[in-house]
């Protein structure tokens, strides 16, 4: 039996901010196939950073991202990881710029190549989907909060994408469209990487948890993701519920 | 990102007022704008160079932006000696290019230099907000200096706002070439950051409302000037005053 | 789209800086207090424009959209684009002060005419909003790269060829400008009709 | 003895954004003079827009603000009013709008009359106090987050007013600036109110809880804000933890 590699793949990955002395992250090694991955830690721990590095936004001082085994040099390589990996911001608002929703969601199957009615089809289907039927009309920017966060993941998940880094989604929403988030990410069939600090969200969505602590990317025990309690993963740091 | 590169240090130079760097830097200015002779631009040329390498700007950073700003005078080298006409010609290959065309490119790639070095040596050296607030002492409309204010502070939020879009857009495949399509996405990528800019301004002006703007606006002392900043606009003006008359003596 | 210093002559700086004095003296004089946040923040828009490269045959060039600007600010647009390019300078020591009153003019000017004609047509029909979009654009960029013509063959007529070259190397632009101002008068005009109704041109 | 009428007072506010039928708020009733309170309620529900009210920002349909007893009627009033309280921002980058930190500060003291040399004075000591000495010629651009809070929090002080509403101040803090905001409202000798997610917060920070639910603005029992629990003052909502 041949065994594949894994879809995403870090090695020894060291970065530091522009203008800081000691790195944010260091040596991080990490693969991921096809499961359903929670990523917890304080702020500032580097966790959107690691995001934007697997995406290619950020360059390593050192270390390697792999997509299937190949290793990504360049921008171009880089073209092609990310029609695999959706990634979906914190912040909806910078995620969204067309006009209405529909060529929102758009955009990214017409620039993969498919024709006008293509990505037609396939937007109004992913809207669907997600229960957004009857917004294709609508003002992107005049959506609520939970609205644009919904929308934003349908525009990711237009260009049919095999894994979702999701930074921090049930940030801002209310509880309604919280659970219907939930709901629907527990519904796709793609893998998924959550950026949270709602251990509740993570507990039902995640089947196991990771954090970055001390400059590391580390897997939380088992049992801590299954309790629905007040957990405290950073141990004996300072730490700060809520927000 | 947008910076101001050459405003972080320390020397002499950063630590002037911005006035007395102002109204020198408008005198070498218009000097050698106005000025025909290659001596008068020549010097100028060297002696603004030597001002700048006072100033110690960063030679990479330095490089790049002599580089940008001669594009304009490369664009001239290109043209002028074969379209400038007149009447002396030097031969070169099978071409005749104008002697004219040739002084004229000469003395403005001289000019634009000089005025460069100028610029980076005494202005770049002070922050926009520094400068804002000398321009404002030096008699430009209260309201002009606001906006320049305001609009400096917001930039780079702005800015950022953009870039930020900009890569949502990347991330879903977009990649910029001749057609239709790229041209609509960079509308709407900068209509939008339009659009929350025009919003933005709404809450910045609430802002200004909470803390008492009524309409007038009332500007904070700036430090005074002290014997260093009077002894350096001396100084620079002296240097001048001689580079304009250098006409009168030769 | 910046004159560097050196070129221009005596009376066209002169010239330039006073008829930019005079735009900006009528700007601000119809500026109130209420409006200076919305006009420093589109001078700041105005700005970043510059910073984007848009692809044009083999290489690139970037936006101006001073025909946009006139359109949403009328003569508000005179300072904010004297702002923009003051901002320019200081950042980037394109054209500097001497020659500011020359390029300001040069982009404010076309900017304000095309804004104040064509205003009254956002107000009509979608085909009339994307015709003043894109004559905005087109006809502004025209005006500047003809007033830079203009500029340069003033001050040395053997600057003309110079200056034809420069003319005729503006064309894409100009196309560009027309196209993606029609586009951005298009996605305001359905995001956000506020911005282009406003009372604030006069 | 004469009973002093409260600092702030709402009376029967109702306001509904414009474009809702339904009102956003009903009747409101409210009054405050120097307690130190927090404001929960979850998106959406109108939390912001009760500022808003209260510094004039918004006219509501029905009802009135008063100051020490005073109906406030005009936007004259209201500069008066807006000497007494002040307002944090949600976002810090909407409230700082000169290019120095110093600028900034004494930009109101200015406005409300003071001379370029108190105005000064007043602002370094009330950056001092925040622990910011030495920013005085920062831009203010260029500072962090955290940073941006603060300065943000300087310039409502160098008015010294008596009431501080804060939207959501502890909002993408890291949690040492967090700690030390914490530090410094319990200092401070003014009374405020403090929107916030973030219950911890709130528990160092306040002595009660208001929350807006049905379009009314109540107050949660007393024992929810001092344990240090997980409480959920939502009731039997569904809830969310965390953000
Ligand atoms: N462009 C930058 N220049 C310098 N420092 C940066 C930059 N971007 C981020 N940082 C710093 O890097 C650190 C990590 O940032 P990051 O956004 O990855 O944190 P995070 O774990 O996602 O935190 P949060 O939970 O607040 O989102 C922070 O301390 C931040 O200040
Ligand atoms: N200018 C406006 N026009 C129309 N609706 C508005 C406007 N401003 C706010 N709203 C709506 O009013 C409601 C209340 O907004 P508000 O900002 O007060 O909520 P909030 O309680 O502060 O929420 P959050 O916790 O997200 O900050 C929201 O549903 C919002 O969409
Ligand atoms: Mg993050
Ligand atoms: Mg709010």
């Amino acid at each position: 039996m041949i065994t594949l590699p894994p879809l995403i793949e870090l090695r020894n990955i060291t970065y530091s901010c522009p203008g800081r002395t000691s790195p944010l992250l260091k040596e991080i090694n990490f693969s991921s196939s096809k499961e359903r991955i929670g990523l917890i830690g304080p702020n500032g721990c580097g966790k959107t950073t690691l995001f934007q590095i697997i995406m290619g936004l950020l360059t390593p001082d050192k270390g390697e991202v792999l997509l299937q085994g190949r290793i990504m040099k360049d921008e171009k390589d880089f073209r092609l990881l990310r029609r695999k990996l959706g990634f979906l911001f914190q912040n909806s608002d910078d995620q969204l710029f067309s006009p209405t929703v529909l060529e929102d969601v758009a955009f990214g199957p017409l620039n993969l190549g498919s024709s006008p009615e293509e990505a037609r089809e396939i937007s109004v289907r992913t809207l669907e989907g997600l229960g957004l039927k009857g917004f294709e009309e609508r003002i992107t920017h005049r959506l609520s909060g939970g609205e644009k966060k919904l929308v934003a993941l349908a525009t990711i998940l237009s260009m049919q994408p095999d894994l979702l880094l999701l930074d921090e989604p049930s940030n801002n929403l209310d509880p309604e469209t919280r659970e219907r988030l939930i709901g629907i990410l527990k519904d796709l069939d793609q893998a998924h990487i959550i950026i949270s600090h709602d251990l509740d969200f993570l507990a039902s969505t995640c089947s196991h948890l990771y954090t970055i602590e001390d400059q590391k990317l580390i897997r939380c025990k088992a049992k801590q993701i299954h309790s629905h309690d007040h957990i405290h993963p950073y141990g004996d740091h300072p730490h700060q519920h809520g927000t | 990102m947008i910076e101001e590169p050459f405003a972080r240090g320390t020397t002499f130079f950063h630590r002037r007022d911005a006035r007395v760097k102002l109204i020198p830097a408008l005198a070498i200015t218009l000097i050698l704008a106005l000025s025909s002779s290659f001596l008068v631009t020549g010097t100028g040329c060297i002696l603004t160079g030597v001002l700048l390498t006072l100033s110690r700007p960063d030679p990479g950073l330095l490089l790049r932006r002599i580089c940008s700003v001669n594009i304009f005078t490369l664009f001239l080298w290109f043209t002028l000696p074969l379209t400038y006409g007149g009447t002396k010609t030097l031969p070169f290959f099978f071409l005749d290019l104008s002697l004219d065309g040739i002084r004229v490119a000469t003395l403005i790639t001289l000019k634009t230099n000089g005025i460069l070095f100028c610029f980076l040596a005494l202005l770049a050296t002070s922050t926009v907000a520094s400068l804002g607030h000398g321009l404002e002492k030096l008699g430009m409309p209260r309201k002009l200096t606001f906006l320049l204010l305001f609009s400096y502070r917001q930039l780079f939020v702005i800015h950022q706002e953009y870039l930020r879009l900009q890569r949502a857009a990347r991330l879903r495949g977009f990649i910029p070439a001749n057609s239709l399509h790229t041209y609509r996405t960079y509308s709407h990528l900068f209509g939008m950051t339009l659009v929350k800019s025009w919003n933005r301004a709404e809450r910045v002006h609430q802002a200004m409302v909470l803390r008492g703007f009524n309409g007038t606006l009332i500007p904070l002392n700036q430090p005074e000037l002290r014997r260093e900043d009077y002894l350096f606009l001396a100084t620079i003006l002296l240097i001048s005053f001689l580079l304009a008359a250098i006409p009168f003596f030769c | 789209m910046h004159i560097s210093e050196g070129v221009l002559t005596a009376p066209v700086l002169i010239g330039g800086a006073v008829l930019t004095a005079v735009g900006t003296t009528v700007g601000l004089k119809k500026l109130d207090y209420d409006r200076i946040m919305t006009v420093s923040l589109l001078s700041a828009t105005f700005f970043v424009a510059s910073l984007i490269h848009v692809p044009v045959g083999p290489g690139s060039v970037h936006l101006l959209l001073g025909g946009l600007l006139g359109l949403l600010l009328g003569w508000g647009a005179f300072p904010a684009i004297v702002v923009a390019l003051l901002l320019q300078a200081i950042f980037f020591q394109y054209g500097g002060i001497v020659v500011l009153g020359v390029n300001s003019l040069n982009i404010a000017g076309p900017a304000v005419l095309c804004g104040l004609s064509l205003s009254p047509l956002l107000k009509g029909s979608k085909k009339q909003r994307m015709t003043a979009g894109f004559l905005a654009g087109f006809c502004s960029m025209f005006l500047s790269a003809l007033l830079m013509a203009g500029a340069i063959f003033l001050s040395d007529q053997g600057f003309l060829h110079a200056a034809v070259i420069l003319l005729a190397s503006h064309l894409p632009i100009m196309l560009i400008e027309g196209l993606i101002t029609m586009f951005v008068v298009g996605f305001l005009a359905r995001v956000q009709p506020e911005i282009l109704s406003q009372d604030t041109r006069k």
